[in-house]
């Protein structure tokens, strides 16, 4: 199963230091620790968390921008990291960012914008670059001849198909969408989400599809990893867990959607507010916030561990919840 | 009797424009108290009260007020008079002078002046290591050379004969008024200068005791009672504001802040035009000749053509009168108006481009040159005569690149002979023969002979001037170098400058100094009760 | 003031924004009306009027923005043209708003709970002993745990959750009829959002507060308001019972909002479909077309779409759209 | 809120001071340097010197076409060597962080300390008086706003989108700081060289004052003025017009400067 | 907070000892020499006494030994002994820092008194003529030469109208002072009436005034309560840095009026290449500016909670 993984993700951590100078001793910030996760061909894996889980940091790491504390990320087969030829990696991965209007360079028009990347990566015949630039146009939705427009000359919808065809003109095996709608007027997100399907159908793509969106998760995800303070807290097909979900951070997500569908689905909510990464508190993360937390969860940190196949979960007392509807 | 002699001197050096108003002056008894306010013109600030270490012209005049030395200068004889030294007699051809001193000079902190100070103040001129200015006039002292060498302790040339008395051997003959008129050889109390306030509170023989310094605003010295000039001085207080910035001090003394002025050539004209202002200017020709000094070791300024032509092609009369504004005099050779062995008769060089174009032919030159100039931005030795010359010199094909650097570097690049030509101001006097010394062949460049003019001729009359007894041959002599130089144009002769100072009209018994205007002899000054100072 | 008499009534408000290219309509006739105690949402995405309409019922509208016409009356009195001073006294005295970012909201160099203090000394002539003291119990009220030191604290030193309840509290400190919450948790994490929420229903609910809820999210406003108005590029498109809008949204503009959110639990229950679309982009002002304003983007436009602005239509059941083929 | 007025009389100004920087020599009736004319000196302004002659008898107004070259020259000159200094600075240590960030950072504070005029004086006084020296000390004295502002930039780019996105891409440092940062950073760069324009040419003057500016045969602004000083109450147009020109060129950049800013930089009115 | 204190003092001194080293390397390298700086006629010193000075005086060695016994001396807080006067450059400038200060603290009160309002006034009303008015008035003064204005004035103040002194210094007290202050006092006042504008304006439109307004408060109260402070945070920094580098700015305004501050002694000592002097004035007038600035941060610090160094 790993031989076959596009991506894998093992025991990743990803730690910075805060402030310090020349008085005091930095702070260590654990934005991401231990996770482990692996994408196969053609898949899109969700990962959910709310701000500061480490999600971003996640992705920076697949994308060899930042560099693991602990563990390896493995890409086609090859690490990911300063060390790894950075084209190479670009050719294997790119990604799709969250604002449209902050992600395109405001003085280049969209040309330049699809066709350097394709000079930097060895495609010089100027004719191949304006052909394969204009396909790319089309296949998001845009027309050829609106590449020589500035990106302020297009709506934010446009933009992100903009920014979609940026990340896809190398051809990459895995995209990471990193909020790809949050940003977009809400009557505009359903057109963006369909493009991402059906250039995944088409292209064969493997996403990783970051949003707090849960609705959008589950649309368009074969499997989902939760993360909370990062760390993974729960993983699995994208049924188990927004059916059954186990971790109580997990129903708690599904519990704040305000949506009269799901309405009925968990009432267990979350207490107070998620604790700074840099003081994470003592055995399970989740703890203080946890409805079901016992001493032994504020002492003793649980390990993800699998419930059933492919389902996994980090939570003591997660074979309770198996039976519970969610 | 010398005041007298000096007052007259006044009368001479203002005539003209004061003609009719000075008797009317001289007919007041000057007024005892009362408050002097003497602008310091030349720098922002007083560099150094030590007088044996400045020479600058602006500290000469707290100097004047505070110090005294053996000589003064006398404006109206034209020539030092005694001093501090009651009597001074050569021997040996010359070389060796005894002098009295006063036994009624005191020192502000109440002792005596004695020999022991002339003898020490000689020998704290020439410590090594101290670069003190004022060494340059007591080198010509035997003995005194080793000293600054650090080979020898004393200087043998100066003996103490009595409590008062002193005999000084030099290594020539000489006439030492020339060099112990100089401020920068003050007789100084060592006891005094010991201590380590001294260089902030200085202590001397002269009319005025210091009172106060404010560094960079002013100086005031207050009436020091046992001066050894009975009935001397009039004044309570000298005070030098600082005032450096011309149009500053202009706005300033039409607003009676201040009571006397160095005026600028801008100035000069403003005064002279203004009826009120114009009653109140002193003038004088000052012993300064102002010159563009060419290297001759540069080629073409070996040339003397050249140098010729360079002097005929410039219109010096016409920069004269209209850039100095006729606050100069036009220069026809390198001494000085008044500095004996001075020509009146003679012509300055012709204003003729025909000519300079001919010269320049005939020294091979007949397309002319380029050279570089250096020049400070000095209004009335630097950079406003280059821009005026310029366009003169270009009309017989020389062409001039400036280069504009400080007055510390220009005399630095001067003193190295790192320039092609500069131009620049020269004490030419009060001493005739020292002054022409300075194109003797064996004066190195590092004392005068900037431009290694080096003349057999020249030499020889110069020798002779300087051993001669006979007074009359000596002039003669004098006058003959004078010439000499003058056809040989080391330089560009361009002016000699005449000081004008700008006064309140209550302010009485100032002196036309040519040696520098601004040092003043404050005992004789007195103000009139019209003074709005207090 | 009978008890049939509606707290706040909208009335044809209209609003124009002001260029150097003219002037354009930012809201144009919006009318609603809300009752003691009565939630109402206003839904609608960005820059299409909503805010601006809340802004404009406080009086706090800033050039380039300026009432155009209409009437805004509470209890009966209208409002638009109240001297400064009057509105002033009924602002954060009978209507309070909070507003989406929290920390921007606060001044960041009082402590939190002077900020809170401020609403009494201005409206209840407290010395600011007193309204200290009861900042403290405000902060108790939104349920700030350890408030009596909270009250001294510097906004950035609370986390955004806090922060929101800080304005919550000052927003209710005088007990207001109405309650103005412009997109009060976007700025929020969900879970954190739920809470606010609930927050904000239960201290409404307690005082009789009615709450005009601002929001993109449809989900969100007909959690907590009873009624929902939707507005699409400065007009109320259609207005509705929450419990409707989801399940018979009639104007075209709604129906596509709803059809095209992937709703959680709705694979689990369909399968994947292909998400439908709403055409083409949100107009800027400057830019509205003729006729009803959401004519190009509408699958079931006609000739009359594009030239006759549609009324505000009652239908049987209380609802109101605006569309010639609604339905 | 805007005031668009300055942008216009700034553009105005700036563009007159331009025309005559560029077109001054043809503008001019004579030569500054070579048409001195002692017999003409300080003549008061009239139909053949339109305003008046210097101490040299050269004609004031050809001096002041030709001196607006000079001037704006060292305007120019010195904020060029500013802004590539301080942008090259500012937007690696923005970039790159780290190490380099805390020596510029360093560097920034040192030249922010020691007041320009007085390290400008200092260089003068090192490399002498003259145009290019004065445009070496101006341009080595003033990019400490423009490192700042340039870091800032970097800084907040670098967490934009698009560079996040260059980086993905493979782009390299030199690639994303040239084709990413730079361009978008230029805004705020272009309003403060316009203000360090004018402080320029007024920091020109001041030394020409204290005796160490740009000297001839050029006639700078500031040297003219200077050298005017003396005259102001007897031929007030010796100082004037050259004054004029230094404050209406100096007026127009930092009018346009501020309109600039208004348009380019709209976030930063109050930093600086 | 003493803590705080004690390591924003203890970062200037890394900053003064580059600075140190800046200002030696500098002048190591400057042309001309103190001796010939020495008299307005150098010539007649004779060069082998020039060599023995200079030796002694140790300028002959190599750059590093004299900058070991430049920072050997330093270290000791003392400044070395000015080539001219003979004196502790420490005393020179002790003489004149008083006088300095006092010009500099007047232009800077000048320029808060005056400037603050102006600011104030015009943002209060933006886009306004009194707006326009104010600002054109503001960027005037900016657009000046300093020694142009001065003169002028003098010109107008001291000699047309007779009301102030046109120089002078220790005499009349604050009558002296007037003229100085205002020369130097006007660009700060300029720059400060901008910053002022530019930051209520921000604060204006900031959020939390539209709370503050939504919170039923009077313009008067908007103001007073909320604007006022947090303006006056962002106008601080421009008041620190115009202040710091005042006593710098002040060399034109001092060589005019004849104010016998650093900067004059700074002035003289450069042309008459007394270095030690010079040295000691550059790292005066910098070390006033870390100080000024130094005590601006610890300011902030006191006024806006966010602020947390390390």
């Amino acid at each position: 199963m790993v031989d076959q993984a596009l991506l894998s993700i093992e025991d990743l951590a990803v730690h910075f230091p805060i402030g310090g100078g020349l008085f005091s001793k930095p702070q260590m910030l654990r934005a991401v620790d231990g996770v482990t996760l692996s994408i196969k061909p053609g898949e899109s894996l969700g990962l959910v968390g709310e701000s500061g889980c480490g999600k971003s940091t996640l992705a920076l790491s697949v994308l060899g921008l930042v560099d693991a504390t602990r563990g390896r990320v493995m890409l086609d087969g090859k690490a990911v990291g300063s060390e790894a030829d950075r084209l190479e990696v670009a050719r294997t991965v790119q990604m799709v960012f969250q604002d449209p209007y902050a992600s395109l360079n405001p003085r280049q028009t969209v040309r330049r914008t699809l066709a350097d990347p394709l000079r930097l990566h060895g495609v010089t015949n100027g004719g191949e670059v304006a052909d394969r630039v204009a396909e790319m146009l089309r296949q998001v939705g845009l027309r050829p001849d609106q590449a020589d427009l500035y990106p302020h000359e297009f709506s934010g919808g446009q933009r992100q198909r903009i920014g979609i065809a940026r990340a896809l003109i190398l051809k990459p095996k895995l995209v990471i969408c990193d909020e790809p709608v949050s940003a977009l007027d809400v009557s505009i997100r359903a057109q963006i989400i369909n493009l991402l399907l059906e250039l995944q159908a088409e292209m064969g793509l493997s996403y990783l599809m970051i949003s707090h969106d849960l609705g959008v998760v589950e649309h368009m995800s074969d499997r989902v990893a939760v993360m909370y303070l990062g760390r993974i807290v729960e993983t699995g097909g994208w049924r188990e867990i927004f059916e059954q979900p186990r971790h109580p951070y997990t129903r708690a997500l599904i519990a704040a959607i305000p949506d009269p569908l799901t309405r009925g689905l968990a009432r267990e909510k979350a207490r107070g507010e998620i604790p700074s990464p840099l003081n994470p508190p003592p055995g399970c993360t989740f703890n203080p916030r946890c409805p079901h937390a016992t001493d032994h969860c504020r002492s003793a940190p649980p390990v993800l561990s699998p419930v059933e196949e492919g389902h996994l979960v980090s939570c003591w007392r997660a074979e309770e919840f198996a039976k519970v509807p969610a | 009797m010398k005041r007298l002699a000096l007052l007259s001197g006044i009368a001479i050096a203002t005539a003209g424009l004061l003609a009719a108003l000075a008797p009317a002056a001289e007919a007041q008894t000057p007024r005892r108290g009362g408050v002097v306010r003497m602008t310091a013109p030349y720098a922002s600030s007083f560099g150094n009260l030590d007088p044996h270490r400045s020479g600058r012209s602006q500290d000469g005049q707290v100097h004047m007020t505070i110090h005294r030395t053996l000589y003064i200068w006398d404006s109206a004889k034209g020539a030092p008079a005694l001093e501090l030294a009651t009597a001074a007699t050569p021997s040996a051809g010359g070389t060796v002078w005894t002098f009295k001193l006063r036994d009624d000079a005191f020192f502000h902190n109440g002792r005596k002046m004695n020999a022991d100070d002339v003898v020490w103040s000689f020998t704290r001129l020439m410590s090594p290591g101290e670069g003190f200015v004022g060494a340059r006039w007591i080198r010509l002292v035997q003995g005194a050379v080793a000293v600054e060498r650090g080979e020898a302790k004393e200087i043998s040339g100066i003996k103490k004969l009595g409590e008062h008395e002193v005999e000084i051997t030099f290594t020539q003959k000489v006439e030492p008024g020339f060099l112990f008129y100089n401020m920068t050889t003050s007789i100084l109390p060592r006891e005094e200068v010991e201590k380590p306030t001294w260089a902030t509170a200085p202590v001397g023989l002269g009319p005025f005791k210091f009172k106060e310094h404010i560094p960079g605003s002013r100086l005031v010295a207050e009436r020091f009672d046992r001066f050894y000039k009975p009935g001397l001085p009039y004044l309570d207080r000298v005070e030098f504001p600082i005032m450096a910035e011309a149009s500053a001090r202009d706005i300033a003394f039409r607003n009676r802040e201040v009571d006397t002025s160095i005026l600028g050539p801008v100035q000069y004209v403003a005064y002279n035009n203004d009826a009120n202002l114009r009653k109140n200017i002193l003038e004088v020709a000052e012993v300064f000749t102002r010159s563009m000094v060419m290297n001759h070791e540069v080629k073409p300024f070996d040339d003397k053509r050249v140098r010729q032509a360079i002097n005929h092609a410039i219109n010096t009369q016409i920069i004269v009168e209209r850039l100095a504004r006729n606050k100069a005099y036009r220069a026809t050779s390198w001494l000085p108006i008044t500095v004996p062995g001075y020509d009146k008769d003679m012509k300055p060089y012709e204003f003729n481009p025909a000519k300079a174009r001919a010269l320049l032919a005939e020294a091979g030159l007949p397309n002319g040159f380029e050279f570089e100039w250096t020049t400070s931005q000095n209004e009335s030795w630097g950079l406003p005569i280059v821009e005026a010359v310029i366009p003169m010199l270009a009309q017989v094909g020389i062409r001039v690149k400036t280069k504009v650097v400080e007055v510390a570097v220009l005399t630095d690049i001067a003193l190295k002979g790192e320039f092609q030509a500069y131009i620049g101001s020269s004490q030419t006097g009060p001493d005739p023969l020292q002054t022409l010394r300075c194109y003797h062949s064996s004066t190195p460049r590092t004392s005068c002979n900037v431009t290694q003019y080096k003349n057999a001729d020249y030499d020889k009359m110069l020798d002779e001037a300087g051993t001669t007894d006979d007074p009359a041959r000596k002039l003669e002599l004098l006058k003959r170098a004078n010439a000499h130089l003058f056809d040989a144009a080391p330089v560009w002769f361009f002016n000699y400058n005449k000081a004008t100072l700008a006064f309140q009209p209550w302010v009485h018994g100032l002196q036309a100094n040519p040696t520098e205007l601004v040092h003043q002899y404050p005992e004789f000054i007195w103000v009139d009760a019209s003074s709005p100072a207090k | 003031m009978s008890a049939s008499q509606p707290l706040l009534q909208v009335e044809d408000l209209h609003i124009a924004l002001s260029t150097d290219a003219g002037s354009f309509p930012a809201v144009e006739g919006v009318s609603f009306e809300i009752a003691r105690g009565e939630t109402v949402g206003l839904v609608g995405e960005s820059g299409c009027g909503k805010s601006i309409t809340a802004l404009s019922i406080m009086g706090l509208l800033k050039p380039p923005l300026g009432l155009a016409g209409g009437r805004i009356r509470l209890t009966g009195q209208e409002i638009q043209n109240l001297p400064a001073a009057e509105l002033r006294s009924l602002r954060g005295k009978r209507i309070a708003m909070i507003f989406q970012e929290p920390m921007t909201a606060l001044n960041p160099l009082k402590p939190v709970g002077r900020q809170i203090a401020e609403m009494f000394v201005l409206h209840q002539g407290a010395s600011w002993r007193e309204a200290e003291q009861k900042a403290v119990e405000a902060l108790t009220q939104v349920k700030v745990p350890a408030p009596g030191r909270r009250a001294k604290d510097y906004p950035h030193q609370l986390s955004g959750g806090m922060r929101q309840r800080v304005m919550i509290a000052i927003a209710l400190a005088c007990e207001p009829d109405l309650l103005i919450a412009d997109e009060p948790t976007t700025a929020l994490d969900v879970t954190v959002q739920a809470e606010i929420v609930d927050l904000m229903k239960e201290l409404c609910a307690a005082r009789g507060t009615a709450i005009l809820m601002i929001s993109h999210d449809l989900g969100l406003v007909t959690d907590i308001c009873r009624r929902v108005c939707v507005m699409y590029a400065g007009r109320i498109v259609e207005q509705q019972d929450s419990e409707q809008i989801f399940n018979h949204p009639q104007h075209p503009y709604t129906q596509g909002l709803v059809a095209s959110l992937p709703r959680l639990g709705m694979r689990a229950q369909h399968g994947r479909r292909k998400l439908m679309e709403i055409a083409g982009v949100v107009p800027g002002i400057t830019a509205y077309p003729g006729g009803c304003r959401f004519n190009p983007r509408c699958s079931r436009a006609t000739e009359i779409c594009v030239k006759v602005v549609p009324e505000l239509e009652a239908l049987g059941d209380g609802s109101l759209v605006r569309c010639h083929h609604h339905g | 809120m805007k005031l668009r007025a300055n942008l216009a009389i700034g553009g105005g100004l700036t563009l007159l001071s331009l025309f005559v920087g560029v077109f001054g020599p043809w503008l001019a009736h004579t030569d500054p340097i070579m048409d001195a004319n002692l017999m003409n000196a300080e003549l008061p302004p009239s139909g053949e010197f339109w305003f008046g002659t210097d101490q040299q008898g050269r004609d004031i107004f050809s001096r002041v076409m030709y001196g607006a070259q000079i001037s704006l020259t060292v305007g120019i000159g010195s904020q060029l060597i500013n802004t590539a200094i301080g942008t090259t600075l500012g937007v690696t240590a923005g970039y790159w962080g780290g190490w380099w960030d805390d020596f510029v950072n360093g560097l920034t504070n040192l030249m922010l300390a020691i007041p320009s005029l007085i390290f400008a004086l200092a260089i003068m006084a090192i490399l002498g008086p003259g145009l290019t020296s004065l445009m070496i000390a101006l341009g080595l004295t003033n990019w400490s706003y423009t490192c700042r502002i340039s870091r800032a930039q970097a800084l907040a780019i670098k967490s934009q989108g698009y560079v996040q996105a260059a980086r993905v891409l493979g782009y390299g440092d030199m690639r994303i700081m040239f084709t990413q940062i730079l361009p978008n950073t230029l805004g705020p760069i272009i309003v403060i060289a316009t203000l360090g324009m004018g402080g320029s040419i007024l920091a020109e003057a001041a030394l020409s004052f204290l005796g160490l500016g740009v000297r001839p045969p050029s006639p700078s602004w500031g040297s003219m003025l200077s050298d005017a000083r003396e005259t102001i109450t007897t031929a007030p147009w010796l100082s004037l017009f050259p004054g004029l020109a230094i404050f209406l060129t100096v007026l127009g950049l930092n009018l346009l400067g501020d309109g600039l800013r208004d348009v380019l930089d709209p976030q930063s009115r109050s930093r600086r | 907070m003493l803590g705080f204190v004690i390591r924003r003092v203890l970062q200037m001194v890394p900053m003064l000892a580059a600075i140190a080293l800046l200002i030696f390397v500098l002048f190591s390298v400057i042309p001309g020499s103190f001796a010939t700086g020495q008299q307005d006629e150098g010539l007649g010193l004779d060069m082998a006494v020039v060599a023995r000075m200079r030796a002694e005086l140790g300028l002959d060695d190599p750059l590093h030994v004299r900058f070991g016994a430049y920072v050997k001396q330093l270290a000791t807080l003392d400044l070395g002994v000015s080539f001219r006067s003979r004196q502790p450059v420490a005393d020179m400038i002790a003489a004149r820092l008083w006088p300095s200060l006092k010009l500099t603290i007047a232009a800077m009160g000048f320029a808060i008194v005056i400037g603050l309002p102006l600011g104030f006034v015009a943002a209060l009303r933006p886009g306004s003529l009194v707006d326009l008015g104010l600002m054109v008035i503001a960027v005037s003064g900016l657009s000046l030469p300093k020694f142009w204005l001065g003169i002028l004035l003098m010109y107008l103040f001291a000699l047309t109208l007779g009301w102030f002194p046109s120089f002078g210094y220790g005499q009349g007290g604050l009558w002296h002072l007037t003229l100085p202050a205002l020369a130097l006092g006007v660009s700060p006042m300029a720059l400060l009436a901008r910053t002022t504008r530019a930051a209520v304006l921000d604060i204006m439109n900031a959020d939390f005034v539209r709370t503050a307004r939504s919170k039923g408060m009077n313009e008067y109260r908007v103001v007073v309560w909320h604007v006022l402070r947090n303006a006056l945070v962002l106008v601080l920094t421009t008041i620190g840095l115009q202040f710091g580098s005042l006593l710098g700015q002040g060399v034109v305004v001092e060589k005019l009026f004849a104010w016998p501050g650093v900067g004059s002694l700074l002035v003289d000592s450069v042309f008459q290449r007394d270095i030690p002097a010079v040295q000691g004035c550059i790292l005066v007038i910098t070390m006033f500016f870390l100080v000024i600035n130094t005590s601006v941060d610890i300011a902030y610090k006191l006024i806006d909670p966010r602020i947390r160094y390390t």
